[in-house]
């Protein structure tokens, strides 16, 4: 094995590390990151490099699982020696390779980890060397809580969400919570298991609590499963999601089904600053970009530009350190990552709304 | 009244989907006597087919099943020959046979992804996607079909199994290879009978579930959920493939009704346990006295 | 003195069918009983029934005076009765020696934790080496040494059946349930076996109850004799009676039998 | 050219996989039932052993401990209910177990739900090795002493033939549930193992398919081998790292190997073998034209 | 008929057959006796296909066909030791998997009645569990199923184990009665006066090799054989 001349440091490349999931349940979303990132690379090497270094990209799979992505990390720093890495898209290898980046002090930023203990403590410390791109689960929850209560109008909330999936119990507590200190209730509140495709028992349920909005907060495959389905039971109420809607898929899927539903994004896919990397991916990969690829993007910019700040190629302590003194303008919006908390300050979240079988942007909205 | 029917029409169809895999899988177990964990990746494959046929060769509903049907036979079988066949030549024990199908699934699902890609994919409409109505109730077009295909296939393999000589034959070899073939039956070929009959299940499973949900690697996954209802059933026991299937999407969908959708399966997985304490063998499982 | 095995009014039906009808017999310390019938008479049954792997439809077992009803097989063994299986039930896997080491277990009475932490100490090395030994002295008996390292499913039959034997003998029972011991053996072999039997009886002190189609088996070793037809008592008495019951001739030994076989 | 850091990982990750394999070894090898809920037996003793330490700053050997026996005394209620089933309706009825272990894990808040528990101790890596080195090789002495008794020997017996086993006095269903007991609390205390080592749990790191991972590497080693056992975690830990290069196309060969092993070598890589100095001192005999018969599994 | 020259078969590394010959004539009994694991067994699984072996099987002048379902289809059937019935199926049903190879459903509906007459036992018991017959029950079962193949040559390996004395006359009877019809019948038996009385042609059997043959009346008087195989002295 080995990825050949691995720990060469005066080598002339500059070698950057990702994980994530490129078999598994994920895949989808690991592979179109994975690609964006070889491209962004390319075309940066193109440019010459940074610093004049060419770039070097070193993906390793997880297939999800922490403990692979320990062995990745692990492999990556030490015997690839990389500078930084990019990825995982879920919290839960986030959180466990922690104590690989600190003893290795390498730097991480994950690209759509939302649990916060990904970055802080149990106490409230920031973690030094994981950084994250994307907002967090409260955040998200609240955003979308206080859209649907305060903009929308709505009182009466119900969620389906999925009990295995840290990322929809997380999303959905946060909802819960926010939309019920707004003066909010949420009539029903049910569950299913990653991998079941059939939710009608639990439709019919939410059915008969009559909510006025229903929030589905997990990735795309359900939500076109879970919403063609509450419109054969004669389900009417709006639905709503998070940053695991935004697909092209998902309207080939459930286009009807989802007309007229608001969803929290990380930013406006109809922008046209971001058309040049959706063209870019399509003509490379001859397929849409998700939304990790977006993520990626910004997390991609934020690197290069803390490598530029820090004036090296070979010290990742000094590179993790100057992560927080740069600030990107990125298709998600300027990216600053606060020192506090490692996450991007006041990123403003994204409401879109589905029209058409478009994602019709909406309006920046925050909360606190 | 009318959302206690609803839910009764959602676990029957639910119940369905489990059948058409239950059965295909039950149909392996009582003849090679092993759980076929490759059955999954059959089902998926199947879809995959299906959707092709359809999509690619713009083929008509019924020809692009019966083009799933046949290609996941062939799967089946190829499978069998490479995966299974040289353990039964050697009398290997069940054990091995399992582990050689979880290599299999493993590889079918995996395959998938490295080739076709992880992507979701979706079904061209075929039917209306819209419900019969029956007043408030909604019944699905594609739980209709799925659940008269279970019912007809089901019908036809007990027919050969309970019937003909070949059934026979196929219940002689399930006990004893040996003595079959002393009595001049070609144990490959009643091997290959069950394998494209099983593959050619797991087909149509495959095609009626891409069209009803949709199509992914993955899809291998949810068949852990037809091999439970086949042991609620009783393992072997085609009619309690069916029963059990039913069983289970109905306890699944009373689990939710009864406010407890989070904890469904550990109400599903319960009540098996429970089962089996009372009824070791499932619940149409033969319980025969061990003689000695 | 009490009969080390008392079967009263046993009773098995298996659904419709009366396997074993309303039996009694009683066996004395030290005896060789035979218990012959035709096919399906219900003999292997009766020894179902004594084992436990069976329960009893009605009627009552007794081993020494004590009842042997709801008891688990293996408690059964434990109480001082072993058999051995019409269709060879060995481990099939293992080797002869492994098959007669297992069998010795109750010899030993080490417990799980004894083979972890005191695996060195001298009452747990005395007991295994107590257990090699008798596994050793049982396949001499037995005429297995030499075969003791191949694995007992291709042992030739006849062995088999030995090493069932000895396997039996390793729980050095009072009590030995054996179910056609002969079957699959020439003549020559089983006059063999006979003696061996007989030979095992006096060395280990053991009643020995046996089921046997072979007749000059039978006649020239059991004291008594059980004659089963339909599941129910057809005759008991000495080789001698039973051979001159007409009965028996009639319903399992036939006319001209007698002359050779 | 692999770094002792990384290889130091895998070890470690090597140590707690042969931890439940060795477990899973004595009840599938054997004693010749098959499970598909160890993950879940392992679920139970990481959060045991992680709440021990977080909570109640229980020294590291004890709360792992803890975790074992906890998840032994689920194993006995498990066992109790399900031990008398035959064959495949045990291996489902586990594989229901581990499912719902997970699902349980999934809802209880206190645990962090499906968001998992962040925060556990760590160790540095050498330190941590050892701590796995040595509870490895106190596993694996207990496990060959217990195999070389008459206890092992029983389990065996039962393996091969219930009936026979009942007729000669075994008490099958105890050691049936001691089997059982004895593989919980390895798998429990590997769970703890990788709580310590990950600082993070999460229900969905103790899925189905890292029961039938665990399994496959028993059946890969061969039943019935302690050596096999320790071989197949090494091998089938490593395998996938050597991978790695092969990104997606991994699990494919991971999963055309498995079954390559199966239909080349069906009794597993040591089938009932040991590999142990006699064993090794027969079979240069064996070479140099001495006639012995091979070792085998027991005695 | 059915000719073997020069068989040899291997288990791993024990040599069971060692250069085996024998010949077998259209309508004869030919009988081969031997002590345990002298591969009697061996030889005739391996007749059946169901072993590997080196060495030529001809059957009616033509190369036997290596696997088991093209043997039996060619006309030759076993009952194998040790029975091998199917316990999961009712005896009626083990019968008619005897059959399997045949069309004639007339005739199978004879050999049905017929084999009922020869075990009155079976017909009782027509629908009972085949794996809950009692060990002599299960016996005559497997001898029926093999006779309801219709084979032209039986293969016969020990017919009388564990059948009660009476029984076992009957089964002699039965075979000879097998002849009478025009069939060839390769006996194993350990029971050895019985078949060597019944038999035209023997030969014996020692750890692998072929030691005596010839006439059956001749080697039932030979006195080196009766030493070893009678048992005693004939009465
Ligand atoms: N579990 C069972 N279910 C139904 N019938 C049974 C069962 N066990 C035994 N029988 C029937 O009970 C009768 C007695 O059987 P058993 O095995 O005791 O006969 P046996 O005297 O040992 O005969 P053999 O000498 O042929 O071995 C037989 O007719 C058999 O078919
Ligand atoms: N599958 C096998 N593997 C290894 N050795 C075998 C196997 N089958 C038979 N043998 C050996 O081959 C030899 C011949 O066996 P076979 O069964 O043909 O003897 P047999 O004459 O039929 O004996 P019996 O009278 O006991 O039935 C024996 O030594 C036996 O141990
Ligand atoms: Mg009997
Ligand atoms: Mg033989």
């Amino acid at each position: 094995g080995g990825s050949g001349g691995g720990a060469d440091s005066g080598s002339d490349t500059i070698k950057i590390g990702w994980i994530g999931s490129l078999t598994g349940d994920q895949a989808v979303w690991g592979k179109c990151e994975s690609q964006t990132l070889q491209m962004l690379i390319d075309q940066k090497n193109e440019e010459g490099g940074i610093l004049g270094k060419q770039i070097e990209l070193i993906p390793y799979d997880t297939r999800g699982d922490a403990n692979e992505a320990v062995n990745a990390v692990k492999r990556l720093v030490s015997q690839d020696k990389v500078v930084a890495i990019l990825g995982p898209n879920a919290s839960g290898q986030a959180l466990a390779i922690s104590a690989a980046l600190e003893s290795a002090k390498v730097a991480d930023i994950a690209t759509v980890a939302t649990n916060p203990k990904v970055t802080v403590d149990d106490e409230g410390n920031v973690k030094p060397y994981n950084y994250r791109i994307c907002f967090i689960d409260p955040y998200q929850g609240a955003v979308c809580a206080g859209y649907a209560a305060d903009k929308l109008g709505y009182t009466k909330a119900a969620i389906l969400y999925d009990v295995a999936s840290d990322y929809s119990q997380g999303f959905s507590q946060f909802f819960e919570e926010t939309f019920e200190a707004k003066g909010g209730t949420i009539v029903a509140k049910e569950g299913f298991k990653t991998g079941d495709v059939d939710f009608r028992p639990q439709l019919s349920k939410i059915k008969a609590a009559e909510p006025e909005v229903i929030l589905m907060p997990y990735y795309y495959k359900e939500v076109a499963l879970s919403a063609n389905q509450a419109r054969e039971l004669g389900i009417e109420a709006t639905l709503m999601g998070g940053d695991g809607w935004p697909s092209d898929q998902l309207m080939e899927m459930a286009g009807d089904a989802i007309e007229g539903s608001y969803l929290v994004n990380h930013l406006d896919f109809n922008d046209p600053e971001v058309k040049p990397l959706q063209d870019a991916y399509d003509e490379k990969y001859g397929s849409v970009l998700e939304l990790n690829g977006y993520m990626v993007n910004d997390a991609f910019l934020l690197l290069t530009a803390a490598i530029e700040k820090a004036n090296t190629t070979t010290d990742s302590d000094a590179i993790s350190k100057a992560l927080c003194e740069v600030e990107v303008k990125g298709v998600t919006g300027n990216i600053k990552i606060s020192p506090e908390t490692h996450n991007p300050d006041g990123k403003e979240a994204a409401i879109v709304k589905i029209e058409n079988k478009n994602y019709v942007f909406q309006e920046k909205y925050g909360v606190n | 009244m009318s959302s206690f029917l609803q839910q009764v029409i959602n676990g029957l169809s639910i119940g369905s989907v489990y059948a058409l895999m239950a059965v295909g899988y039950s149909l392996v177990y009582s003849i090679m006597n092993f759980s076929n964990f490759a059955h999954g990746g059959v089902i998926m494959l199947g879809a995959y087919i299906g959707l092709y046929a359809l999509s690619l060769l713009s083929l008509p509903f019924v020809a692009a099943l019966v083009v799933a049907a046949f290609g996941a036979g062939l799967i089946a079988v190829v499978l069998e020959k490479i995966a299974y066949s040289p353990l039964r030549r050697r009398n290997a024990p069940g054990l091995y046979f399992i582990i050689s199908a979880m290599g299999a699934s493993i590889f079918l699902e995996n395959f998938v992804v490295a080739t076709i890609g992880p992507t979701f994919r979706t079904y061209p409409q075929i039917f209306d996607s819209k419900p019969f109505m029956i007043g408030d109730i909604a019944l699905g077009r594609i739980d209709v079909l799925m659940f008269v295909i279970s019912a007809i296939s089901l019908g036809i393999l007990m027919f050969i199994i309970e019937k003909t000589k070949v059934g026979l034959a196929i219940r002689a070899t399930s006990y004893s290879a040996k003595g079959s073939a002393f009595m001049g039956v070609n144990v490959d070929w009643i091997i290959f009978v069950i394998f494209i009959l099983g593959g050619m299940l797991a087909g149509v499973a495959g095609m009626l579930f891409g069209m009803r949900y949709t199509v992914y690697p993955q899809i291998g996954i949810i068949t852990n959920k037809s091999f439970i209802a086949a042991v609620f059933g009783g393992l072997g026991s085609l009619p309690g493939a069916v029963v059990g299937s039913i069983l289970l999407g109905l306890i699944e969908t009373f689990a939710s009704v009864a406010g407890y959708s989070t904890y469904r399966d550990l109400i599903a997985f319960a009540l098996l346990i429970l089962i089996l304490v009372v009824r070791p063998t499932g619940l149409m499982g033969k319980a025969t006295e061990d003689k000695a | 003195m009490t009969a080390v095995l008392s079967l009263k009014n046993v009773t098995k039906k298996f659904g419709g069918l009366t396997a074993v009808g309303d039996v009694s017999f009683e066996i004395e310390k030290g005896e060789i009983f035979g218990l012959i019938g035709p096919n399906g008479a219900g003999k292997t049954t009766i020894f179902n029934l004594i084992t436990a792997v069976y329960s009893l439809t009605e009627g009552e077992i007794l081993f020494h005076g004590n009842s042997l009803i709801g008891k688990q097989p293996y408690q059964i063994a434990d109480c001082g009765i072993t058999r051995t299986f019409q269709n060879i039930r060995l481990f099939k896997k293992l080797s002869a020696y492994e098959n007669v080491l297992i069998a010795c277990h109750k010899l030993a009475n080490y417990k799980i934790i004894d083979t972890v932490f005191f695996r060195y100490g001298k009452n747990y090395q005395n007991q295994e080496r107590k257990l090699h030994e008798k596994t050793e002295s049982l396949l001499k008996l037995m005429g297995l040494w030499e075969v003791r390292d191949m694995t007992a499913a291709n042992l030739p039959y006849g062995m088999q059946r030995k090493l069932e034997i000895a396997r039996a003998l390793a729980l050095e029972p009072q009590l030995l349930l054996l179910d056609e011991p002969a079957a699959g053996m020439n003549p020559e072999e089983t006059i063999h076996l006979m003696e061996l039997i007989r030979q095992i009886r006096d060395e280990f002190d053991l009643t020995v109850l046996i089921i046997e189609h072979h007749m000059d088996l039978i006649m020239g070793l059991c004291d008594r004799i059980f004659v089963l037809n339909f599941g129910k008592a057809l005759a008991q008495g000495t080789p001698a009676e039973i051979q001159e019951d007409k009965r028996v001739v009639e319903a399992y030994l036939g006319k001209e039998d007698d002359a050779h076989a | 050219m692999f770094s002792w850091y990384y290889i130091s990982g895998i070890l470690i990750l090597t140590g707690i996989n042969l931890l439940t394999v060795l477990g899973l070894s004595l009840l599938t090898g054997f004693t010749g039932l098959f499970s598909f809920g160890h993950a879940g037996f392992m679920a139970i003793g990481a959060y045991t052993a992680a709440t021990m330490t977080m909570q109640f700053h229980m020294p590291l050997l004890l709360a792992l401990l803890l975790g074992g026996v906890v998840s032994m005394l689920v194993s006995l209620i498990i066992g109790r209910l399900t031990l008398n089933l035959k064959g495949d309706y045990f291996c489902i009825a586990t594989l229901g177990f581990g499912e719902a272990t997970r699902l349980i894990l999934d809802n209880v808040q206190y645990f962090g739900g499906s968001r998992g528990l962040p925060g556990i101790p760590t160790y540095e890596n050498n330190e941590y090795l050892a701590i796995v080195v040595f509870i490895n090789v106190l596993a694996i002495v207990a496990m060959v002493f217990l195999i070389r008794s008459r206890h092992g020997r029983n389990m065996v017996a039962i393996r091969e033939e219930e009936l026979a086993s009942q007729a000669i006095g075994i008490n099958v269903f105890r050691y049936k549930i001691t089997s059982l007991a004895i593989s919980a609390l390895y798998a429990g205390v590997a769970g703890g193992l990788m709580a310590h080592y990950l600082g993070y749990i999460q229900p969905i790191m103790f899925q189905l398919i890292k029961s039938t991972e665990l399994t496959i590497i028993v059946i890969f080693g061969g039943l019935g081998s302690i050596t096999g056992s320790v071989i197949g975690a090494i091998v089938l830990t490593f395998l996938p790292e050597v991978l790695r290069t092969f990104f997606q196309w991994r699990l494919v060969v991971y999963g055309a190997a498995v079954i390559l092993i199966m239909i080349t070598r069906p009794q597993g890589l040591m089938g009932g073998k040991e590999l142990n100095l006699k064993a090794i001192w027969r079979w240069v005999k064996r070479r140099r034209g001495g006639a012995e018969n091979d070792s085998s599994a027991i005695s | 008929m059915l000719k073997v020259e020069d068989l040899n078969v291997y288990y791993g590394g024990i040599h069971a057959l060692r250069g085996v010959s024998i010949d077998v004539e259209q309508g004869q009994i030919v009988t081969i006796i031997g002590s345990n694991g002298a591969g009697k067994s061996s030889l005739l699984n391996a007749i059946s296909g169901m072993i590997k072996y080196n060495g030529l099987i001809e059957y009616e002048n033509k190369t036997l066909p290596h696997h088991a379902h093209k043997v039996v289809k060619s006309g030759i059937c076993q009952v194998p030791e040790g029975r091998v019935i199917f316990a999961n199926l009712t005896v009626h049903e083990n019968l008619k998997m005897g059959a399997y190879l045949r069309n004639d459903l007339k005739k199978i509906q004879e050999d049905f009645e017929r084999v009922y007459e020869l075990f009155p036992r079976l017909k009782e018991r027509e629908k009972q569990i085949a794996g809950t017959l009692s060990g002599g029950e299960q016996q005559m079962l497997a001898m029926g199923r093999g006779l309801m193949s219709a084979p032209e040559l039986i293969l016969l390996d020990e017919p009388s184990l564990g059948l009660a004395p009476l029984l076992i006359n009957t089964i002699f009877e039965i075979i000879l009665e097998i002849k009478a019809m025009g069939k060839t019948i390769l006996l194993v038996e350990q029971n050895a006066f019985k078949a060597l009385s019944i038999a035209d042609k023997a030969y014996v059997l020692e750890q692998g090799q072929i030691t005596a043959q010839g006439s059956a009346s001749e080697l039932l008087k030979d006195e080196t054989i009766q030493e070893a195989y009678l048992g005693k002295k004939n009465k």
